[in-house]
C-alpha cells in the first residue's frame, strides 16, 4: 500500500508539467480541469491510505516509501522518502482537500483571464511542492518543498506581474521568507553535524539522547523556529502575508491561510520530539504566537479591504496556533491548523466571492447590505464568521477552546498567556462580525450601475463543501468534557510527543467553565461589532475621533512597515548606496574600466606595430627566431 | 678538384641568388634564380644527393621556376619604378635584422660543430641515388608521403579556386 | 668529397640571409616570394649538407618533402599574387596593406 | 686509367656533338625534300649533288643575314634565349647509348657519354629547362605574338611533360632501373619495350611530338595564328639556333624513343658482342636507322595531320594522355605483383 504514496505527490506534478508545457495547446477549461483532477487524484489516493492507515494497529501507523538516493555525498544520503504518518496524512488530507476545492473555484474565479493556464501550472506546482514538504522524511527535501512552496508563492502573488504593485508584493514575500530560510539551512547544518542525518524520523529518535545538551538543541529549535516565523508570517516577520493579498484570492485562500502558511507550524509539530527537549525556545514560541495573535487582531480591527481583514485574521490564528505549540500542545495546534484551513478558506472564498461580484472592489466602505443580492455567499460567510468566532457547535470553538485550555492548563491556572488569548478570542470575534456587517448588511454603498451577483456554481459549490467541513471539522476534536473522544488527538498522539495528547485528563468543570467564559467572550464582540457598525452606525466615526492615536495606530498596522523601512531597509539601503557610489563605482569600477582603457591604451600603442606591411611582421618574426638562436648558442 | 668545383658552384649560386635580390627587373630576378637552383643541384650532385639534385632540377626549374616566369609575365611586372623608398627607421630595421641573422647563424655553424670536419661519414654505393631514398619513402615515410600527395591536391584545388574568375 | 661541413653550413647560412633580405627589402611580391624560396632551399642545402656527413638519408627525404611543400605553396602562393593584382592591379606589398589597423 | 676515361670521353662528346649538327643539317635537307616528295614537286636540289649541300647553304645565309634586335627588346634575354634552347637540347645526348661497348686495346668503351645513374629523370629535368628559351624568347621579344607563342608552349610543354614523365614510369618499372644502360640491356636480353609497354610508347610518342613543337602541336609557331611564334623577331643567326634546337630536340627525342621503347642500339636476332667490334658497328647503324625511322615519321605526320585547336589539344594532354599514362602505371603494377 505504501508503495502507492508517490502518486500523491506526483499526480500534481504532472498536472504541472502538462499544464506548464502543453498549456498553449489546451482550452481554459481543459487546464482548470487538468488541474483539478490531478489533485482529486491525489485527494483520493491520500483518502484511500488513510483509511489503510486506520486499520494498521495504532503505534504501526506509519507507511514508509524510499523512492531513490537524491543526493548521496559522503555521510550526507539524502534519501526521497515519503512517510504517511497520522500527522501528515491529516496534513495531506487537508492540503489535497482544501486543494481541490480551491481548484475547482478557480476555474470558476480564473474565467477569461489570459494567464489561467500558467495559473494551473503554477498551483499545481505549489501542490506538488507542498505534498513534498508534508510528506518527506527528510529535511531536504522537505526544505525543498519549503523552497518550493516559497517559489511558487511568489509567483502566484505576483501572478499579475504588470502591476508593479502586485510584483513588488511578490518579491516582498520572497525577500522576507528568505530571512527565515537562511535560520533554516543553518539549522540544517547543524543537526546533520550533530546527529549525521537529516531524516527527521531518524532525528526524533535520536533526540532523546542529546537531551543534556540544551544550548545546542535551543540554538537549532530556534534556529527552525525562526524559519517558522518566516513561513508562517509570525511577529516580525509577518509583514509579507498582507501585501501576499495581490494574489488572486483563491490563492490566498490556498497558500496565504489554508496551506503554506502552516507549514512553519507541520515544522514545529514534526519535530515535536525536538522541540520538547527545548523549553527555552518553547517559551519563546508561546510569547511570539501570542503577540503575533494579539497584535494582528488589532489591526484587523480598523482594516478596510476585506482581503486584508482576512490576512491579519490569518496572522492572529497563525499566532494562536503557535500558542498552542509553545505550551506544548502540538495536537491542539494542528486540530486548530485543520479548522482554521477550512473556515479561513471559506472566508478567503467568499471574499472572492464578494469581490468577483462586485467587479473586483475589495473596500468594505463601498460595499453593504450585499445578503440579498447574493445570498449563498451570504450564508457561507456567516458560517465561516461564526466558525472562526468560536460560537458553539462549529469547528472554531472545539479547536481555540482547546488552545485556551492548553495554555490555562499549561500556566497552571488563569495567567498572561491566556488572557491574551481570550482578549485575542473576543477581538476575532469583533472584527470578524465587522467585516460581516459591513458588507452584507447596512445599506448599500456601492456605486452607482454595480450589479453585485451570485457566483457561479462552480465557486458555490466547493463554497458549501467548504461551510460543511467548517462546522463539522470541529466534531473529529470534541473535547471529552462535552462527551466527546477527541478523535484527532487519539490519531495523532503516536506522532507527537506526550504532552500533545493533553487537555482530557483535565478538570472537566474548570474545562466548562473557561469555555463559556470564551463565549461570552465572543458573544460580547460580535454584540459591540452589532453595536457599532448595525445598530448605530455612526459611533464608529465617534470612536475614530475620540481615539485618533489607537485607530491611526491600528489602521496604518502600528506603522510597523514603516518602521521596518526606517530601522532595516534605509539603513541598508544607505550602506548599500555607500557601497555602491563609492566602492563599486569609484574603486571597482574604476579598476574593471581602468583596465579596460589601460588595455586600449595599450593597444592603440601596440597596433603601431600593425603597419600592414608585410616585410614589418616578417621581421617581427625574424627578431623572435633570432632571439631564439642567439639563446640557443648563449647555452 | 670536387671541392673546387664546389666553391665555384657555391659562389656562383651566391652571386646569381644576391643578383635575384638585388636586381631590379622581375624577369632577371627569375633567371638568375633558375641559374642559381641549377647551381644548387650542382651542389647537390656533388654531395652525392643525386636524386635529389635532379629533382632539383626537375620541381624548381621545370616546375615551380616555369610558374613564377609565367606569372611575371601574366602581370607584366617591369622594373620596379623607383628606388624603394625606405623610411629610415626601415633601414637601420631591416638592416640590423639581416645582420643579426645573417651573423647568429654563421655564429651558430662555426661555434656549433666545432673542429673544421672534413671527412665525411662513409656511405653505400647508391648513397642519394633513388632506390634508397624509395625503400625509406614508401616504408618508413609513406604516410608523410601519402599526406604529401594530398596537400599538393589540396594545393591544386585551392590554385584553381584563387586564381579562376569564376568557378 | 673534402669540403668540410662548415662550409656547405656556411653557405647555406649566407644563402638563407640573402633570402632574408630579398624577403625584408623588396617590394614586389613576387621577388618576395622568390626569396621566400631562397630560404627553402638554403634549408635544403644544410639537410643535403648533413645528410651527406652524417651518412643518412634521412635529411634527403626531408628535403624531397621540403619540395613537395615548395611546389605546393607556390601554387598556392602565386593563385594568390594573381586575384591581388587583379583586385589591387599591383603587386607591391608596401601598397597591400589592407591588413592594416 | 683516369686519362684514358677522360680521353675517350672527350671523343665521344666530340662525335655524338658534330654527329647531332650532321643529323641536324641532314634532317632539314629532308624535311624538304620529303615534303616535296609528299606533295609531287622536288624540293630544293640544285646546291650539291641532289641538294645535299643546300645546309650548308642555309647555314651561310643564316650567318651572313643582318641581326636586328627590336627595339622594345629586353636585350639580355633576348640574347640568351636561344642559347638556352640549344644547351639542353645538345645536351640531352651525352645519356644516349648509341652502340655496344666498343674494344679499345684492353678497355672497353662503352658508346654513351655518361651513363648517369638517374638518366631518365636527367632527360626530364633537361626537357623542363628547355621550356625557358621559348618563354623568355617570347618574352624578351618585346612583341605581343612572341609572348602569346611563348606562353602557349610553356603551358603546352609543361602539360605534355607529365604525361611523358609518367609514361617513362612504366618502363622504370618493368626494367628496374633508371639508366639507359640498362633499359638497353633489359630489352636485349627480353625483347623490346613496344611488346612491353605499348601504351606508354604511343602516350611518349605523342608526348614527344607535342614536347618539340612538331605538328600537330605546333601552336606555339602557327603562322596563321601567331606570324611564326616565339621566333618571330628573330633573325639570322639566332633564328637559325632556334631551328637547329628544335630538330636537335626531335633527334633526341627519336633516341629516347628508340632506346626506351625499341631496344635503342640492339640488333635483333644478332648478337652483337660475339661480333666484336663489326658488332659495334652494326649496333651503331642499327640505332641511326631506328632514329632515322622516328625522324622519318615526324616528318611523315607534319605533312599528314591538322594542327589541334589549344583546348583540344590541351583537353588531349590532361583528359586523355595523363590517365591513360596513370592507368598504365597501374596496370604494370599489377602485372609486376601478378608476377612477383
Amino acid at each position: 500500500m505504501s508503495e502507492l504514496l508517490y502518486l500523491i505527490v506526483l499526480f500534481p506534478l504532472i498536472g504541472f508539467l502538462v499544464n506548464g508545457l502543453l498549456g498553449r495547446w489546451l482550452t481554459e477549461r481543459q487546464s482548470g480541469l487538468v488541474a483539478s483532477l490531478t489533485v482529486a487524484g491525489s485527494f483520493l489516493i491520500s483518502a484511500w491510505l488513510l483509511l489503510g492507515l486506520l486499520t494498521l494497529p495504532e503505534q504501526t501507523r506509519r507507511l514508509t516509501q524510499t523512492l531513490f538516493t537524491w543526493i548521496p555525498v559522503g555521510e550526507l544520503q539524502v534519501h526521497v522518502t515519503y512517510v504517511l504518518d497520522p500527522l501528515s496524512a491529516v496534513m495531506v488530507l487537508v492540503i489535497t482537500g482544501v486543494g481541490l476545492l480551491i481548484h475547482i473555484y478557480s476555474i470558476g474565479y480564473m474565467r477569461g483571464d489570459p494567464g489561467v493556464r500558467r495559473y494551473f501550472a503554477y498551483l499545481n506546482l505549489f501542490m506538488f511542492m507542498m505534498l513534498n514538504l508534508v510528506l518527506s522524511d527528510n529535511l531536504v527535501v522537505l526544505f525543498l518543498g519549503w523552497e518550493g512552496v516559497g517559489l511558487c508563492s511568489y509567483l502566484l502573488i505576483g501572478f499579475w506581474f504588470s502591476d508593479e504593485s502586485k510584483a513588488r508584493a511578490g518579491m516582498k514575500a520572497f525577500i522576507v521568507n528568505r530571512i527565515g530560510d537562511a535560520a533554516f539551512i543553518i539549522a540544517m547544518i547543524m543537526l546533520f553535524d550533530r546527529f549525521g542525518t537529516l531524516s527527521m524520523g531518524d532525528i526524533a529518535w535520536l533526540a532523546p539522547g542529546v537531551s543534556g545538551d540544551t544550548q545546542l538543541l535551543t540554538t537549532i529549535t530556534m534556529l527552525l523556529f525562526i524559519g517558522a516565523v518566516g513561513k508562517s508570517a509570525q511577529v516580525p516577520l509577518y509583514v509579507w502575508l498582507p501585501d501576499a493579498m495581490a494574489g488572486p484570492t483563491p490563492v490566498s485562500a490556498l497558500i496565504h491561510a489554508a496551506t503554506m502558511v502552516t507549514a512553519g507550524v507541520y515544522l514545529i509539530a514534526r519535530n515535536a520530539a525536538l522541540f520538547s527537549l527545548a523549553p527555552v525556545t518553547m517559551a519563546t514560541i508561546a510569547i511570539v504566537g501570542v503577540i503575533t495573535a494579539l497584535f494582528a487582531a488589532t489591526i484587523a480591527v480598523t482594516q478596510n479591504d476585506i482581503k486584508k481583514v482576512l490576512a491579519y485574521s490569518t496572522i492572529s490564528q497563525l499566532g494562536y496556533m503557535f500558542m498552542a505549540l509553545g505550551t506544548g500542545a502540538f495536537g491542539a495546534a494542528v486540530f486548530h491548523l485543520m479548522t482554521h484551513a477550512f473556515f479561513k478558506a471559506l472566508l478567503f472564498l467568499g471574499a472572492g466571492s464578494v469581490i468577483h461580484g462586485m467587479g473586483d472592489e475589495q473596500d468594505m466602505r463601498k460595499m453593504g447590505n450585499l445578503r440579498h443580492s447574493m445570498p449563498i455567499t451570504f450564508g457561507v460567510m456567516l458560517v465561516g464568521v461564526l466558525a472562526i468566532s468560536g460560537i458553539p457547535g462549529l469547528s472554531g470553538f472545539f479547536s481555540k477552546d482547546e488552545i485556551l485550555w492548553a495554555a490555562f492548563e499549561h500556566g497552571g491556572g488563569v495567567n498572561l498567556i491566556y488572557l491574551a488569548g481570550l482578549l485575542t478570542a473576543g477581538l476575532t470575534a469583533f472584527y470578524m462580525s465587522r467585516m460581516l456587517f459591513l458588507t452584507f448588511f447596512g445599506q448599500s454603498r456601492w456605486a452607482d450601475g454595480k450589479q453585485p451577483h451570485e457566483a457561479p456554481s462552480v465557486m458555490t459549490v466547493p463554497l458549501i463543501i467548504l461551510a460543511f467541513l467548517a462546522i463539522a471539522g470541529g466534531y473529529l476534536g470534541v473535547p471529552e468534557a462535552l462527551g466527546g473522544h477527541n478523535l484527532l488527538h487519539h490519531f495523532l498522539s503516536p506522532v507527537l510527543s506526550a504532552t500533545a495528547a493533553g487537555g482530557h485528563m483535565a478538570n472537566e468543570a474548570v474545562e466548562m467553565l473557561l469555555m463559556l467564559i470564551s463565549v461570552g467572550v465572543a458573544g460580547s464582540g460580535i454584540y459591540l461589532a452589532f453595536r457599532i457598525y448595525i445598530d448605530k452606525p455612526e459611533t464608529a466615526v465617534t470612536l475614530q475621533e475620540k481615539f485618533p492615536l489607537l485607530h491611526r495606530l491600528s489602521a496604518n498596522k502600528f506603522y510597523v512597515d514603516e518602521l521596518y523601512r526606517a530601522i532595516i531597509i534605509r539603513p541598508f539601503e544607505m550602506v548599500s548606496e555607500l557601497f555602491w557610489k563609492g566602492l563599486d563605482v569609484k574603486i571597482i569600477d574604476a579598476a574593471v574600466n581602468g583596465a579596460g582603457r589601460a588595455l586600449s591604451n595599450i593597444g592603440g600603442a601596440v597596433r603601431m606595430i600593425q603597419t600592414g606591411r608585410l616585410q614589418h611582421y616578417a621581421s617581427m618574426l625574424l627578431l623572435g627566431v633570432a632571439f631564439i638562436l642567439i639563446m640557443i648558442m648563449a647555452s | 678538384m670536387t671541392s673546387i668545383l664546389f666553391y665555384m658552384f657555391a659562389s656562383l649560386l651566391i652571386g646569381s641568388s644576391l643578383f635575384v635580390v638585388l636586381n631590379r627587373n622581375p624577369i632577371y630576378s627569375v633567371v638568375m634564380l633558375v641559374f642559381a637552383f641549377a647551381n644548387l643541384a650542382a651542389l647537390y650532385f656533388l654531395l652525392e644527393a643525386y636524386f635529389i639534385g635532379i629533382l632539383q632540377i626537375l620541381v624548381y626549374a621545370g616546375a615551380i621556376m616555369v610558374l613564377f616566369l609565367f606569372v611575371v609575365m601574366l602581370l607584366n611586372v617591369g622594373p620596379d619604378r623607383a628606388r624603394p623608398q625606405w623610411a629610415a627607421m626601415d633601414r637601420w630595421w631591416f638592416g640590423g635584422m639581416v645582420g643579426v641573422v645573417g651573423l647568429t647563424l654563421l655564429a651558430l655553424v662555426t661555434r656549433g660543430m666545432g673542429p673544421l670536419r672534413s671527412s665525411a661519414a662513409d656511405i653505400d654505393d647508391g648513397f642519394g641515388e633513388i632506390a634508397p631514398l624509395a625503400t625509406d619513402l614508401f616504408s618508413r615515410y609513406l604516410l608523410p608521403f601519402e599526406t604529401a600527395a594530398l596537400l599538393l591536391t589540396v594545393a591544386l584545388i585551392g590554385t584553381v579556386f584563387l586564381a579562376k574568375r569564376r568557378i | 668529397m673534402v669540403v668540410p661541413i662548415h662550409h656547405v653550413i656556411a653557405i647555406a647560412a649566407i644563402l638563407f640571409t640573402i633570402g632574408v633580405m630579398g624577403v625584408l627589402f623588396r617590394r614586389n611580391a613576387i621577388i618576395v616570394f622568390m626569396s621566400v624560396e631562397i630560404m627553402l632551399n638554403a634549408v635544403n642545402l644544410a639537410f643535403v649538407g648533413f645528410s651527406r656527413f652524417h651518412g643518412n638519408i634521412d635529411g634527403q627525404i626531408f628535403v624531397f618533402f621540403i619540395m613537395t611543400l615548395a611546389a605546393a605553396e607556390v601554387a598556392v602562393g602565386l593563385a594568390i599574387i594573381i586575384s591581388l593584382f587583379r583586385n589591387l592591379s599591383t603587386t607591391d606589398i608596401s601598397e597591400i596593406n589592407r591588413l592594416k589597423y | 686509367m683516369i686519362p684514358f676515361y677522360i680521353g675517350a670521353t672527350l671523343v665521344k662528346v666530340l662525335v655524338v656533338f658534330s654527329a647531332t649538327l650532321l643529323m641536324i643539317m641532314a634532317m632539314t635537307l629532308a624535311e624538304r625534300r620529303v615534303s616535296a616528295f609528299m606533295q609531287y614537286r622536288l624540293g630544293p636540289n640544285r646546291v650539291g649533288w641532289g641538294g645535299i649541300l643546300q645546309p650548308v647553304a642555309d647555314g651561310l645565309k643564316f650567318i651572313l643575314k643582318e641581326d636586328i634586335i627590336p627595339d622594345k627588346a629586353d636585350r639580355p634575354i633576348y640574347l640568351m634565349a636561344p642559347v638556352i634552347t640549344m644547351v639542353p637540347a645538345l645536351m640531352t645526348m651525352a645519356v644516349i647509348p648509341f652502340g655496344a661497348p666498343l674494344q679499345v686495346g684492353e678497355y672497353m668503351v662503352p658508346l654513351q657519354i655518361a651513363d648517369l645513374n638517374i638518366g631518365l629523370l636527367y632527360i626530364l629535368a633537361l626537357t623542363s629547362v628547355g621550356v625557358y628559351g621559348i618563354v623568355l624568347a617570347g618574352w624578351g621579344s618585346g612583341s605581343k605574338y612572341p609572348l602569346l607563342g611563348g606562353l602557349r608552349s610553356s603551358a603546352q610543354l609543361i602539360s605534355y611533360e607529365l604525361a611523358m614523365g609518367l609514361s617513362l614510369i612504366g618502363v622504370i618499372m618493368i626494367t628496374g632501373g633508371l639508366t639507359f644502360g640498362e633499359i638497353v640491356a633489359y630489352q636485349q636480353e627480353t625483347g623490346w619495350n613496344i611488346w612491353k609497354q605499348p601504351l606508354a610508347a604511343l602516350i611518349f610518342l605523342i608526348a614527344i611530338f607535342a614536347e618539340t613543337n612538331r605538328l600537330p602541336f605546333d601552336m606555339t609557331e602557327a603562322e596563321q595564328e601567331l606570324v611564326g611564334g616565339y621566333h618571330t623577331e628573330y633573325s639570322s643567326f639566332k633564328f637559325a639556333m632556334f631551328f637547329m634546337s628544335e630538330y636537335a630536340n626531335m633527334i633526341t627525342a627519336s633516341a629516347f624513343m628508340v632506346s626506351l621503347f625499341f631496344g635503342g642500339w640492339d640488333v635483333p636476332f644478332v648478337d652483337e658482342a660475339a661480333l666484336g667490334n663489326l658488332g659495334v658497328g652494326l649496333s651503331v647503324l642499327a640505332f641511326l636507322a631506328k632514329v632515322g625511322f622516328f625522324l622519318f615519321l615526324y616528318i611523315w605526320v607534319r605533312w599528314t595531320f591538322p594542327r589541334f585547336r589549344y583546348d583540344q589539344l590541351m583537353r588531349l594532354g590532361w583528359k586523355v594522355l595523363l590517365p591513360l599514362a596513370l592507368a598504365n602505371v597501374f596496370l604494370t603494377g599489377l602485372y609486376l605483383v601478378w608476377k612477383a
